[in-house]
């Protein structure tokens, strides 16, 4: 059964969806739970039988799809991957299980377990096409969910967030299909096997091009600046889990795939538009925070602080070290705790209160301690505060990135000033003096079902904070092994000097008796 | 030269009966035209020795198709005047000026084509209708079923769109107007 | 002066372009039809021509087919004329335009 | 003694952690007394660890776990005790099991007391991993970890606008200085491979002098913002909005002198780069001055202390950049002791006093309150550097310092700055404690606090009084770790300087009493002619500083995001995208009037496609046909 | 005086004619039943038909058998051409037509369906198609599409109604107009090399090394022009929405289909080895009709209210989207051509059918037009099984993966970029983005806004009967499991393509 468990991970929250529609109404959420919580315990499984030590894949399946055409379905995980697999089946446990109540609850239950199924299939995916597969698949519950359940604007937001997310990666499908041609080229063999295009030397030129293509489609994901417009109505609009996921898991599809695609596949390239974008980067860390600073309503200020957190994850990565790529993939376990949380957490007062304008809320740390102080303890761990979760990503993919630029690191490192700027200014606008609105002087504290949601991602963000190993190694093994590779296939003198060699010269010694044999 | 004469009178005639045919607002005129233009062009026939295909040019287009047209605007009371309003004139002559033009052009031009072998030529001594016959059974045996098929779909399309089957829609009649419709039908 | 097959061409080109004035102008369904068929007809002039100045039968089959497809078109198109007419009293062209955009 | 270590570190953490368990419901006073015992129990192991070195003993130095480890960089959970962090350790212990105490009489009536010492031990571990972490990464959460804490406990009355305000500006200042830190950490690791300390210290002396300034530089920018240095010096005295046992034990003793135990625990680099010290030297003497200067005419009494602070921690920077490393680390302690019982004497008046903090509003307060009196004074004399309290000793060992590296610039400010600090601490005991009795005015019945609260106060002031004497045994015990070594001077000009300096103070405590512990003292009303003077006015608004930073930082940066919200998000980026979309389908709305419906249309668009093409084509013949003319013409226009 | 002439019948191949004589055999039977009983009920016809064409396939799939062994087949004169194009677009024809004619068993009844013309005059049509696929000989693929367009134009004018009649006329007409520029073409390429055989044609001008350009590009035009229409390329698009809305919801599904795959598979045996020569005036108009055609036929679907008529609109893009595989002219691009094709048919064809499925006889105030966007309001909540399946078709007409069209659009698209269309394929990727607009609106409507008052979900499954539900079922299934077959698929179409020397 471990040989098949990624596919098991992912097509068993499909299966257990499509039978969702037999369930009645009522039972529809214990159903719902019952399924995520055996999906998270396969994952946890997962995890048990990942061998941390091992920096290549694990839990290979092959299977041919298209063979004429290369299209196989490859599946596998490694230290970079397994970890967002495991949260993503946990935020579906913590989604459906904190799910408050909706119309058409049945419906959102069935959603959000397909939504799982492409996620996993996402972070699974070794073929070029099935990775797309589950890629553009993930759009459309996230569109339902938006679409359906949203805000007033919802549909606006929801056909946005899909269009623009769809124009995107169909350009990196042109990336991808030109990828496989090269190979072809190369080779005389149609393949999207991701692991057979590792093994692609291409000229710098096509590099470049092939880079940009691939660019914009995880870009808009991610979403860098100035693409970006898309996540704040997606966020303003989508009912609360959707935001929870959406930033939790999905945004982090765009930078797994830098990871996974462009780092490796263009060594020259990233190393050739690394300054760029960088530079991206830090517009997006800082003016987003910035305009973050500028929000009224408190989901759109998280909205805003992914997208700035999402910028330092770009710079980690682009820092093409092995601290620099670790820690920014520890930042997207990261912050897909802390963000989710947060939206989480928007969402109990939205519930309660069917607004998220901080102008309508004062002093709610009278009312409910104990979700101010959930709320204080993700800010923090937002704000980057060490001992929490975020804190080792930051300072991981900052530290990466110094090596190659001091003074983008420091403008990049603005984003802890900024970051805590608008963070306490709304906490302090939302939580912080006297209660001036009458609807919120009786406030219900949270209540068990939030806790529910909220309690474990209080715990795993201060414990990863804490004690980060057990996923820092195996994800610090992976990323060695994608360093390496990518240092031993850059061509040019820039990507070698920015890309570091971890295999030490070895000194040779050369033993006199040679010599003198050879004389 | 009693060849270019012909062709040119001939020309004449044609390009006059069809200019008639698309510019005159009397219907009959231009059905008059049409058909006095189709015997026109059966005399290019003759001329160019396709005897056959003359006979079939009198034979079915100005017999039975101007019947056909005939009988058309007897039923449509087209006879009178046909008033139609014109849209922007400099459209149609513009473009259809412009159309000839460009393919007078190139066809005043000689054509410099080498390599053309008759397929099926036109024997010596053998008359052109036994010759049509030939190639027409032969090798064009299929389309020539085959357009036996196509009169066929004619036939039948005509009767059905004709006939009294389409006078009564059931596609707009609810399903007990249809059962209505179908219970007098039986009584009468 | 020899006619030569130019002669011909041209000649099917101008009767062709009458067929397109024709169709351009043409309001009434009926008379639109009678320029389709001058276009059909100025058609089979060329390929009686060209059939007989390269002596080959080819064309005249083709024009055969021509006025064979001419005819049932007719049938058709007269049958589709009679049933429109039939419910709207009218083959003005400019009445079919309940579709569009 | 690894056992000592982790209960020294960690009990204040269980206290945290027991205490905010019972935030959510009202006073328990056995928080209280728990939380302090606990506190007590890490400052006996603490003072268990200190003889141990006292003795001589080797500096503890245990590995808990790995904390960060990827690629090459390694960051475990180390902890060191050695004859710095002990020191630290035991002014920590000391002053915050005082605090603890103190705080159960102080927060008695508070609805948040389960929550204060949820936090206020939270704040005493962090400290605590910040002085005893073994390498910077373990520094710098602490450094985080008493910033949150500051965060929490300055906002602790979190319904006051101003105090939530001078919370996340303490947090925001703080973060700024932090940034400068952790790129310093950053230039430590890609340039020694490593953030502990001995790995680091070893490897600075292979390193360009370059890279060691900006090394020490950006470490420095860290210190002043938790030292509030100048120019991050403002939320310092904003602070005061937090309860006052936090001020005592936040604002005074520990946190604030972090910025001083960093420059001291990187000495190893400092002394590498005195030209760098001395602009820490400069600037210490500066802030001395400055902020000696804004305590002379300030009205709120909480306020002047922590001016006070500032201006000592000036001192201390003023040490430490002139390497006199030890020096500032007994200045340090011996501040910690003093101002914590300073502090904690104005939270006493402060509570009598209903929370009044004007020190013109009070006055006589000595036949009420003779114990916090006692204390006041004590204290005053203590920070004045009068013989023999514990200021002098080391206030006076930073002069010598000053003048034996014959850097008399500062020893001349910082000597007048000596004078004015005795001016300004007796000018709010005269006015606290002597003169009329203005409360009445106010209808204020002031009482005397609890004992215990006074008793547990006992330990700072025999600190005030006797820390001088701990003068030899502390140089004996850093002389080794420090690189310590006496100032000789000359022994006339020691005397003169001596007496010069005692004589300057008196004079100083003189004109304060004289001005301020008289009948004539009335509440200000803004109308007198030194209220209005430029001087005063520069001095009671600090200079504008304050305002400058509101007005052309925290403004701007407002007003910035607005417009980049509201102007480029909305209406640049966004409005592109939705411009392409919108251009899209206004393309389709506008041509679909091509679909007319019209039959006779569609044939005229047929044809007029047919002619299209057509001419393409003729045109491309032509030119294909033509080519070889076309080509020979074009070459002839010179194509 | 003329010899006799001896013809073996083992050199007329007889056998060639088969799959075509079959429907016209089975046309008539349907006649003669009629003739002989009246007023007999539409399934039988249906029936009938659909066993027909089930020997149709059969004896397709003999012929391909034969094509797999000896490779193209020449009959009758070497009139027809069994080779593997025409093959494959038989097939797409015949199995296109199985899914359509049981659609014709509706719940209410509809004027076509209850005349037994109807079938024939659709038997007469299909063997039209494949008389037109099956040849080079330029005289019988301009009967063959005669045959079968008349007997189109009858089967939407037999709709009966105004709309339908409209179409009829609008249809007629402009494919006359067509009929004659086809001919003209046909003759200047008959003037030009003496053969209206396509391959001798390009044996005679490949000899003449094209020196008549100008004429070979006339005559291109006109071919363009003729094909143009047939394949709805903008500007010869107009008449595709007006006859899609007239028609029934089915046929218009079916006209998207079938006459479309028999037009491409002439226009590629005529098109290619002028693409491959060194015609380069035609690869700039083709790539020309190609972006046009793609991209404002898609900006017409965005500004749609009718579901019928974006779906029209969408048709005419992925026609112009496929168009591009001419274009190309590789054997990968050929394949794609057909590969797209088969999965397209599917999807519209199911696509179309729920709208047929829905098709009301009257129209409520709200709702504009038969299938306004209005109408699908809130369908999840009414009919959710309806919604999914609908939505499920819609995201396959978007190229959303795993769905059918998506490996469609990636194998097309990896032909353009295999042979340098950089560009192109770019194109083409983005043009699905907007693509996904207007099919997103029908899923906004369908899953994300609240039904409009008095509208019960009975109303989309109306029609409904088995014989819908199993096509909709199979559509659906082929649409959702498509990734099963491709590979086989791929390969069997790479296979005939390449045998044919395309």
């Amino acid at each position: 059964m471990l040989d098949h468990i990624l596919s098991l991970l992912i097509f068993f929250p499909a299966l257990a969806a499509v039978f969702g529609f037999m369930i009645q109404k009522e039972s529809m959420r214990v159903y719902g739970v019952a399924v995520s919580v055996i999906e998270f315990a396969l994952s946890l499984w997962l995890w048990y039988a990942f061998d941390g030590n091992v920096s290549g894949m694990q839990f290979m399946e092959h299977l041919p799809l298209v063979p004429s055409f290369g299209i196989n379905y490859t599946l596998g995980v490694d230290g970079i991957s397994v970890f967002i697999i495991i949260l993503s089946a946990f935020f579906t446990l913590l989604g459906i299980g904190s799910l408050t109540d909706t119309k058409k609850v049945k419906y959102m239950i069935i959603t959000l377990l397909f939504l799982q199924m492409t996620m996993a299939g996402v972070f699974a995916a070794l073929d070029a096409i099935v990775f797309y597969v589950f890629w553009e698949l993930s759009l459309v519950p996230m569109l339902y969910i938006i679409g359906a359940w949203g805000g007033p604007l919802r549909i606006y937001a929801s056909i946005k967030f899909f269009l623009y997310t769809f124009a995107g990666s169909l350009v990196m499908l042109v990336g991808m299909l030109f990828m496989a041609y090269f190979y072809y080229q190369a080779t005389g063999v149609w393949s999207f096997a991701l692991l057979d295009w590792y093994r692609l030397i291409l000229p710098e030129s096509f590099q470049l091009w092939l880079f940009a293509a691939f660019f914009i489609g995880f870009a808009i994901k991610v979403p860098m600046f100035p693409f970006h417009t898309w996540l704040p109505y997606a966020h303003g609009q989508a009912p609360t889990i959707g935001s929870v996921i959406l930033a939790a898991i999905l945004l982090k599809m765009g930078t797994y795939a830098f990871v996974r695609f462009s780092l490796p596949l263009f060594p020259d390239a990233a190393a050739f538009f690394m300054i760029p974008i960088a530079i991206l980067a830090i517009i997006m860390i800082i003016y987003t925070a910035m305009v973050a600073y500028a929000q009224k309503d408190m989901k759109q200020v998280v909205a805003y602080s992914s997208i700035s957190h999402m910028g330092i994850i770009i710079l980690g990565t682009f820092a093409l070290n092995v601290e620099g790529i670790s820690g920014s993939i520890f930042l997207m376990l990261g912050h897909g705790v802390v963000a989710g949380a947060l939206f989480l957490l928007v969402g109990v007062i939205y519930d309660r209160r069917h607004t998220k304008m901080m102008s309508e809320f004062g002093g709610l740390a009278h009312v409910m301690p104990r979700y101010a102080t959930i709320f204080g303890i993700m800010m923090m761990a937002s704000v980057g505060l060490p001992l929490t979760i975020n804190f080792v990503g930051e300072f991981l993919s900052l530290l990466g990135f110094y090596q190659q630029s001091h003074i983008l690191t420091l403008l990049a490192g603005t984003g802890i000033i900024v970051g805590a700027i608008y963070m306490l200014a709304a906490y302090k606008k939302a939580f912080f003096g006297e209660v001036t609105n009458e609807k919120n002087k009786n406030l219900p504290d949270i209540n068990k079902k939030e806790l529910f949601g909220l309690i474990p991602l209080v715990i795993v963000a201060i414990w990863l904070g804490i004690y980060p190993k057990p996923v820092l190694d195996p994800i610090n093994n992976s990323v060695k092994s994608i360093v390496q590779l990518m240092h031993n296939k850059s061509t040019t003198e820039l990507a070698k000097k920015r890309i570091p060699n971890l295999v030490k010269p070895k000194v040779v010694v050369i033993d006199k008796t040679i010599i003198e044999e050879v004389h | 030269m009693f060849e270019a004469v012909a062709f040119y009178l001939f020309a004449f005639l044609t390009i006059a009966m069809f200019f008639i045919v698309v510019t005159t607002s009397q219907a009959l005129y231009a059905l008059t035209a049409l058909a006095a233009g189709m015997i026109f062009i059966s005399a290019f026939f003759f001329i160019l020795g396709a005897d056959f295909l003359g006979a079939v040019q009198i034979i079915v287009y100005t017999g039975a198709v101007m019947a056909l047209y005939a009988f058309g605007m007897m039923f449509f009371d087209t006879t009178r005047e046909v008033k139609e309003k014109q849209g922007n004139k400099y459209i149609i002559v513009g473009l259809s000026t412009l159309a000839a033009i460009l393919v007078v052009v190139i066809f005043a031009a000689p054509m410099m084509s080498e390599n053309i072998v008759a397929l099926y030529p036109a024997i010596d001594g053998v008359g052109n209708t036994q010759a049509v016959g030939l190639v027409l059974f032969t090798k064009y045996l299929i389309p020539f079923e085959l357009a036996a098929i196509m009169l066929l779909v004619a036939m039948v399309a005509g009767i059905v769109l004709a006939g009294k089957k389409m006078d009564l829609s059931i596609t707009l009649m609810h399903e007990a107007e249809i059962e209505e419709e179908k219970n007098k039908k039986v009584l009468s | 002066m020899e006619i030569g097959l130019n002669h011909y061409l041209v000649l099917s080109t101008i009767l062709f372009a009458i067929g397109l004035v024709g169709v351009m102008r043409r309001k009434n369904l009926l008379l639109l039809f009678f320029a389709t068929e001058i276009l059909l007809n100025a058609v089979n002039v060329a390929f009686a021509a060209i059939s007989h100045y390269y002596g080959d039968l080819t064309g005249q089959m083709f024009a055969f087919f021509v006025i064979a497809i001419a005819a049932s078109e007719v049938a058709v198109g007269l049958g589709l004329l009679i049933v429109w007419y039939k419910r709207n009293g009218s083959i003005d062209l400019d009445a079919l335009t309940t579709m569009k955009g | 003694m690894e056992k000592y270590l982790y209960i020294a570190l960690f009990a204040p953490l269980v206290s945290s952690l027991f205490s905010s368990l019972f935030t959510a419901t009202p006073k328990k006073l056995f928080t209280g007394i728990m939380a302090s015992l606990l506190i007590f129990t890490s400052l006996v192991s603490s003072t268990i660890l200190l003889m141990y070195i006292l003795k001589g003993g080797e500096p503890i130095h245990v590995t808990m776990m790995t904390w960060m480890a990827t690629g090459d960089l390694y960051i475990p959970f180390g902890f060191v005790v050695d004859q710095i962090s002990v020191t630290m350790m035991m002014v920590v212990t000391l002053v915050s099991t005082v605090v603890h105490v103190y705080a159960i009489g102080y927060m008695d009536h508070d609805k948040g007391f389960n929550r204060f010492f949820a936090w206020l031990s939270a704040f005493v571990f962090s400290m605590m991993i910040l002085v005893m972490s073994d390498n910077y990464a373990g520094l710098f959460i602490g450094w985080e970890g008493v910033g949150l804490c500051s965060w929490g406990l300055i906002g602790f009355w979190f319904h006051k606008e101003s105090a939530t305000w001078a919370a996340n500006e303490a947090f925001i200042m703080n973060r700024i200085a932090d940034l400068g830190m952790l790129i310093g950490l950053f230039l430590i690791y890609w340039n020694t491979g490593t953030l502990q300390y001995d790995g680091a210290f070893a490897a600075f002396h292979q390193l360009p002098t370059d890279t060691l300034t900006w090394i020490g530089v950006f470490l420095f920018i860290g210190a002043m913002g938790k030292s509030a240095q100048f120019p991050l010096h403002t939320w310092l005295a904003d602070a005061m909005e937090g309860p006052t046992p936090v001020s005592a034990l936040i604002h005074a003793a520990t946190m604030v002198t972090a910025g001083v135990y960093l420059v001291i625990r990187s000495h190893e680099l400092y002394s590498l780069i005195p030209h760098v010290g001395l602009f820490i030297a400069s600037l210490g003497t500066f802030v001395a001055l400055f902020a000696a200067s804004m305590a002379l005419v300030n009205r709120d009494m909480k306020r002047v202390i922590a001016y006070s602070t500032l201006s000592q921690l000036g001192y201390m920077f003023a040490a430490a950049g002139l390497g006199a490393y030890w020096v500032a680390l007994f200045h340090l302690m011996a501040h910690a002791g003093f101002k914590a019982l300073l502090f904690l004497g104005a939270g006493n008046v402060m509570h009598s006093m209903h929370d009044e903090l004007d020190p013109f509003k009070m006055g006589g307060l000595k036949k009420v309150m003779k114990g916090t009196w006692i204390m006041m004074v004590v204290g005053s004399l203590a920070l004045a550097g009068v013989i023999p309290f514990a200021g002098f000793f080391s206030k006076d060992t930073i002069l010598e310092a000053a003048y034996s590296g014959n850097h008399m610039v500062i020893y001349g400010v910082l000597l007048f700055t000596a004078g004015l600090t005795a001016f300004y601490s007796f000018r709010l005991v005269a006015l606290i404690f002597h003169g009329e009795e203005r409360y009445k005015l106010f209808g204020i019945h002031p009482h005397e606090a609890y004992r215990f609260m006074l008793w547990a106060m006992s330990p700072l002031l025999l600190v005030a009084i006797g820390a001088g004497i701990l003068q030899t045994p502390f140089f004996d015990m850093v002389e080794e770790a420090l690189n310590a070594h006496e100032y000789h001077i000359a022994h006339g000009t020691a005397l003169i300087m001596l007496v010069g300096t005692q004589m300057f103070v008196g004079l100083a405590i003189l004109y304060a009493y004289k001005k301020y512990a008289n009948s004539r003292v009335t509440v200000p009303d803004g109308t007198s002619k030194m209220e209005n003077s430029f001087a005063y006015k520069l001095l009671i608004n600090q200079y504008y500083i304050p305002y400058a930073y509101e007005e052309y930082l925290v403004k701007p940066y407002r007003e910035l995001s607005e417009v980049f919200w509201q102007k480029v998000d909305l209406k640049i980026v966004d409005a592109t995208v939705d411009g392409i979309a919108g251009i899209i389908y206004s393309t389709g709305e506008k041509t679909r009037v091509m679909q007319s419906g019209n039959l006779s249309t569609m044939l005229k668009w047929m044809v007029a496609g047919l002619v299209g093409l057509l001419s393409l084509a003729v045109i491309f013949g032509l030119a294909a046909r033509y080519s070889d003319e076309i080509l020979t013409f074009l070459s002839a226009l010179g194509v | 005086m003329l010899a006799p002439i001896n013809i073996s019948m083992e050199s007329l191949n007889i056998m060639t004619l088969a799959p075509m004589l079959i429907p016209v055999v089975g046309a008539l039977l349907i006649l003669m039943i009629d003739v002989i009983k009246g007023n007999l009920h539409k399934s039988l016809y249906v029936t009938l038909s659909l066993l027909f064409l089930a020997m149709d396939f059969f004896s397709l799939f003999n012929a391909s058998g034969i094509f797999v062994k000896d490779g193209t087949i020449l009959g009758m004169f070497d009139v027809m051409l069994i080779d593997g194009l025409a093959l494959l677009a038989q097939f797409i024809i015949v199995i296109a037509s199985m899914l359509f004619i049981p659609l014709a068993l509706t719940n209410k009844r509809f004027h076509e369906f209850s005349y037994p013309e109807f079938f024939a005059l659709f038997l007469f049509m299909i063997s039209g198609f494949q008389f037109m696929v099956a040849t080079d000989n330029m005289i019988l693929v301009f009967v063959g599409l005669e045959t079968s367009s008349l007997a189109l134009y009858t089967l939407i004018a037999m709709h009966n109604r105004d709309k339908s009649f409209e179409a009829a006329v609008k249809y007629f007409t402009m494919g006359a107009l067509a009929a004659g520029f086809f001919s003209f073409g046909a003759m200047i390429f008959y003037a030009l090399t003496g053969s209206i055989e396509i391959h001798k044609i390009a044996v005679v001008l490949a000899a003449n090394g094209y020196a008549d350009m100008g004429y070979v590009l006339v005559a291109i035009s006109f071919m363009l022009a003729a094909f143009a229409f047939k394949l709805s390329l903008i500007p010869f698009h107009t008449w595709a929405p007006d006859v899609y809305e007239g028609s029934s919801a089915t046929m218009a599904g079916y006209m998207s289909i079938v006459p479309k795959i028999a037009a491409f598979v002439v226009a590629m045996r005529f098109f290619e080895f002028l693409v491959h020569s060194d015609v380069v005036w035609l690869k700039i108009v083709l790539y020309a009709f190609v972006v046009i055609t793609m991209t404002v036929s898609n900006m017409w679907a965005l500004v749609q209210t009718d579901v019928k008529r974006m779906l029209a609109y969408s048709s005419i893009s992925h026609a112009g989207f496929v168009m591009a595989a001419i274009l190309i002219g590789t054997t990968q691009a050929n394949s794609a051509l057909f590969f797209y094709w088969v999965l397209f048919a599917f999807t519209n064809l199911g696509s179309f059918s729920m709208l047929w499925i829905s098709r009301q006889k009257d129209l409520p105030e709200y709702q504009m037009s038969d299938h306004s966007y209005d109408k699908f309001a809130g369908m999840i909540t009414t009919a959710p099984v309806a919604a999914l399946i609908m939505g499920l078709f819609m995201l396959s007409l978007a190229g959303i993966p795993p769905f059918a069209l998506f490996w469609g659009k990636i194998y097309l698209i990896s032909a353009a970029i295999t042979s340098g269309y950089t560009v192109l394929a770019l194109i083409m990727a983005l043009n699905s983005a907007i693509a996904g607009y207007y099919y997103l609106k029908l899923i906004v409507y369908m899953f994300m806004k609240e039904p409009v008052m008095g509208n019960h979900g009975q109303m989309y499954v109306a029609n409904a009967t088995l014989a819908l539900r199993t096509i909709i079922g199979i559509a659906a299934v082929g649409t959702i499991f498509a990734f099963v077959v491709i590979n086989p698929l791929l390969e069997f179409i790479t296979t005939f393509v390449y045998n044919s020397g395309y």
